[in-house]
Parts: C-alpha cells; structure tokens; sequence
C-alpha cells in the first residue's frame, strides 16, 4: 500500500503483479506458481518476482487484504487485525426460520422416516438437492445408509440437533396427521398420489 | 403473368433460412415449433416480393393468405393453448384483442431475453470468486426454537391435490398432423373423393386447422387432389388421378 | 495503488479501509453497506467513505482488483485487463450453454416474478420444466414460496448471483420493457417501404 508499484510502471512487471491479484482475488483454492505462470502466460520466475512485490504489498499491518503462502500455493486472506470484524460477518443471526423448501424437505424426512433425495423430490415436484445441501449444512438431518437396490440412493434421516430444535422428545412427538394416513407408509403413498396429480 | 410461386419464396429468419416450403413441411413434421417461427418476417418478405414485380400475381396471393393464415392460428393456439377455449367465449374482435395483447407480451419478454443475451456477452471479461474464499472462516449457522406444527402443516399442503385441476388444456393441445395424414389416407384407400367439410364438420377449430394442413401435404406428396368450385366452397380431395381443373385448384403448399 | 493511504494514516477511516478490504475479500457475496456497517461495528456514513476511498484504489487500470458495486452491495473482481489470464484458468459454470429457452425463462421470472412454472409456460407457449430446473441448478433462480391456494405450485425468483453474473446493481437496472419493443414500429417502416417502392 504504500510501496506506489506505480514507480516501476513502464516494466511489465507491474502488469503481470495485477493479473496476478486478479487471479488471486478470483480463486476458491490457493493458486501453485505453476498455476499462476500458466494462467498469466508468464514464466515462473517472473511470478515469484511479482509474488515477492505483492507480499509486501499485502502484508500484515499494511493492507486488509493479506497475501499467504499456505501449502497448496498462494492465498489472500483477511488480516488478523480484522478478524473480529470477520468473525462478526460469519457469525450468522440466529435464523428465525426455514424456507419452505426447507420445511417440507425436513417434513418429510421427519414423517416419513428415512428418504432418499429423488423420493423427495418425487414428493416435492422439484429437485431437492439444495434444500438437503442446507438441511445436511445445518445439522438438522444427516446420512442414514442407502436404498436396497445395488447402487441405491442416499438416504437421509432427522437428527438430535432437529428435535432439539423443534422441542421433540422423540419423533414420536410429531404432531399426529391420522385425518391423512393411519402410518408413514399410508402418508407415503398418499402424498406420492398428490404429487403425481400436479405433475400432470 | 409471371408466377410468384409460394413455396419458391426464399426465407431469412431467425429460426429458418430457406424455402417457404421446406419451413412448411418442418412445421407439419413438428420438426420445428412454430413459436420459434417469426411470422412477421414471413409477411414482409413475401410483400417485398411482391413490390419486386410488375403485376400482382393473385393466385399467389390467395394462396399465401390461406397459408399464412394456418400458420398463425397455429403459431397463436401454441402460445395460448390451455386459454384457447376462453379466447372463443369472447367475440372476435375482443378475442383479437386479448390474443394481440398475449402476442406482445411474448415479443417483449422475447426482446428481454435478447437484452440479456447481448447483457452477458458483454460481461464476459468480468470474473469474480464463486463460493466462499479458500482461507475464509467457516460460517455457523443457528436456527431458533420452532414449532413442530409447521412440519404437519407443510405435509398437509403437500398432500392437497392440485385446485380444481382441469384437463382442458391438455385436450386442447394440438392433434398431430400424422393423425389425419392417416386418416385421409385411409379415406381416400376406401373411397375416390370425398368432401373436406363435412369430412371434419365435427372438429374444434384447432383440429379442422391442422386437419386442412395435412390436406396440403398430401396435396404437396402427390396423394391427394383437391378442388374448390368457388372460394369458401366445400373443398373436395380426391385420389391424384382424379383430379379435375375446377375453378379454383390449391396449388402446391 | 498510487494513492497511498498512509498519508491518512493517523485518521481511522484508514483502518475501516483496511477492515473492509479484509471484509471483502473473504466474503462469498456481494455485501451491502448495513452489513460491512454491522461486521465493521462503525457507522454507515464512514463506512460510505471508506468505500469511496477504496473504489479509487481498486479501480480499473489501476488494480487487478477491481471494487464494484453489484447485486446490492459491494464486492471484489478481477480486472477486465486480467479476463484473458482468468479465462485459463477457471470456468463459468454458471453462465456457460444457457439455452434460448433458459434465456427466457430467466426473462420472465427477473421481469415478472415471482412465478411459476404453469405461469413461464403460459407466457413462453410451452412446457418450462428443464428450462427452470437447469437455471435452479445454476444458481440464477431460487424458490420463494408456493402459490396461495392450498397445493399451489412452486414460485421462483431471481438470486443475488443472478445480477451479479449479469452485472446489475439491482433488478431496478433491468430497461423496461416498453424500452424494449420498438420492432413493431421497425416492421411497420419496412412494410412502408415497400409498398413506397411498389408505387415508384
């Protein structure tokens, strides 16, 4: 930040310094030099070169942005002198509720015992691959083996942390549907008709 | 007088470039929607045609009116097909209307995809990180208490049938052509003539419209002849051999 | 990059800088300002200001980190000078084989939305399913709730990550619609046209 590379502006190493950044500021891994070098169209020791001036240029004390050499290659991360402001930014709000597709997805696991993700989605009428993704993510259900059939899907099932959530003893707890189904099997099949009904 | 040929007429369009008669037989092999057909383009080519000319070739046309005509009521029943049936409880020209209005709605939304096409060319040299920072910390998340009753309630929606669930529109799709290829065929293997109206006097209009399409293309393949005493007269098909030179012959779609 | 902000160093902005630098380049999103505001536990206003200050620095040309505002919020990106070098090395695959059909989709739910899928078929003429699943597997869409009536299907709308892909500031950015049909008046001149050049 305050080392201007505008001073060695007429050398192009300036230059491959910025397509570094960019590639830097674009990457969900950190980046090997090899990496950088193919990608810049560079050789490699010019990227350790210009490595070397934007280490400097992000370092600790200098500049929120901080460039790290970590074991895959190269990173940034925000430095240490933000790290409460970062911590603040993570740590979530306490949610005050599910999305819809959330609710069902987890409705359905719940009722109906373990489920795999095309059951649900037959159920549901859409795909249920992000609504298990943030389901899994947050704890409320976890893997619970595979169908029969070789090859079968994942299923999943509710977790402690849900009935703690929900303030269940056990799913026993659930609010009973008996004007719907006499058992999770009739539930299954009830609502695997509904289903089929506005599918068509 | 010089022809000016229907099906001669040559096509630029954004879905299609060739002949009017290839672009029909794609449409009648549903090879090609005709939603993806630009109609417009067709009538100002065939009108540009025409200014080249001298004389203004009539047969022609009476022969593009009729064919331009199918065209759309096709192209119209395809963009509204479960509202067809309310389109004909209103009188025409409301109809007209509504369908006019339905019709820009679809170009503008058409024109807004464009926008976002030409919008997203244009951003192709701006890259950004797509899921979380390689060193970032990892987020936590945490829920509130929550009543179990929503779960019994989202089931019990899940398990509601669809409202009213109503199969008009899927009747209202249309027949394919290939239903009355066959059917003419059949026809016209048991009889040597017999008469289009009547013929299809039972049938929705969207029928009768696709019924009259493969009536020109079994004109067009040369398995059936057809003859009109009179504009708006009863349309006879006869086997090929039988044809007779009556006032009004439809030539080739 | 040539406006060293240690010459302001003694003034605090100068650490919001710095935190919201770190802040930036860790986040997964674009953030607005109430949230750069709540991580960075500071005002509003400064945090305004130090936005300003780092939008000259990470500014096109100068940087091959670029600030921009987008979807909201503020976020960081590569520069335009650096795509070549990022076109190497990852991919697009959010944006990359959006069909036509796709393309509409996506028109009607930013324009009109939130919809459904029976209200994308009735616009577009024919059945939306794959269209939709395909942008709710990039991304571009999300579900937000169901219709009212009980049963009611699935509506969506577009995500944060749509107008980011696109470049937006807001859905508010999208040209109106009028804006956009002006064909009808083009095919009317030409049909004039013609008819000028029969009578000639």
């Amino acid at each position: 930040m305050d080392r201007p590379l505008r001073l060695i502006a007429a050398n192009p190493l300036d230059r491959l310094a910025r397509t570094l950044e960019a590639l830097l500021v674009v990457a969900s891994q950190p980046l090997s030099v090899p990496e950088l070098a193919r990608a810049a169209d560079d050789g490699e020791e010019r990227v350790e070169t210009a490595l070397g001036l934007l280490r400097e240029r992000y370092a600790e004390g200098r500049s929120g942005i901080v460039l790290e050499r970590v074991a895959g290659g190269w990173a940034f991360r925000a430095s240490r002198e933000a790290a409460e402001a970062c911590g603040r930014l993570f740590e979530r709000p306490v949610e005050r509720g599910l999305s819809q597709a959330a609710l069902e997805t987890l409705a359905i696991v719940a009722y109906l015992g373990p489920c795999s993700r095309p059951e649900i989605a037959r159920i549901r009428g859409v795909a249920a691959d992000s609504a298990v993704a943030s389901l899994l993510e947050r704890g409320l259900i976890a893997e619970a083996g595979r169908e029969e059939a070789p090859g079968g899907a994942i299923r999943y099932r509710t977790t402690p942390l849900f009935e703690r959530v929900f303030g269940l003893e056990s799913l026993a707890e659930l609010p009973r549907l008996d004007d719907l189904a006499e058992d999770a099997e009739g539930l299954r099949e009830r609502l695997l008709e509904a289903a089929a009904a506005r599918a068509s | 007088m010089p022809r000016t040929p229907v099906r001669d007429l040559v096509l630029d369009l954004d879905a299609f470039e060739g002949p009017f008669d290839l672009l029909l037989t794609l449409l009648l092999k549903e090879e090609l929607a005709p939603r993806e057909v630009d109609m417009a383009e067709i009538v100002v080519s065939f009108v540009e045609r025409l200014a080249a000319r001298e004389e203004v070739d009539l047969e022609a046309c009476g022969e593009f009116l009729v064919l331009i005509a199918a065209l759309l009521e096709l192209k119209a029943r395809g963009l509204f097909p479960e509202e067809a049936a309310e389109l004909q409880e209103l009188d025409p020209e409301e109809a007209a209307e509504e369908l006019a209005r339905r019709l820009a709605e679809y170009r503008r939304l058409k024109e807004a995809a464009r926008w976002l096409a030409e919008r997203l060319a244009g951003e192709r040299d701006r890259w950004f990180r797509l899921g979380p920072a390689p060193l970032a910390p990892r987020p936590e998340r945490r829920l509130a208490p929550q009543d179990p009753g929503r779960l019994a309630a989202a089931l019990r929606g899940l398990a509601q049938p669809p409202p009213n669930l109503s199969l008009e529109h899927m009747a209202l799709r249309f027949p394919p052509v290939s239903r009355f290829l066959e059917r003419f065929r059949a026809l016209l293997a048991r009889r040597r003539r017999f008469d289009f109206d009547a013929e299809v006097g039972g049938l929705t209009r969207v029928e009768q419209a696709v019924a009259f399409l493969a009536l020109l293309e079994l004109r067009k393949a040369g398995e059936a002849a057809l003859a009109q005493a009179a504009p708006f007269a009863p349309i006879r098909v006869s086997r090929p051999d039988e044809e007779r030179t009556l006032a009004w012959t439809a030539r080739s779609a």
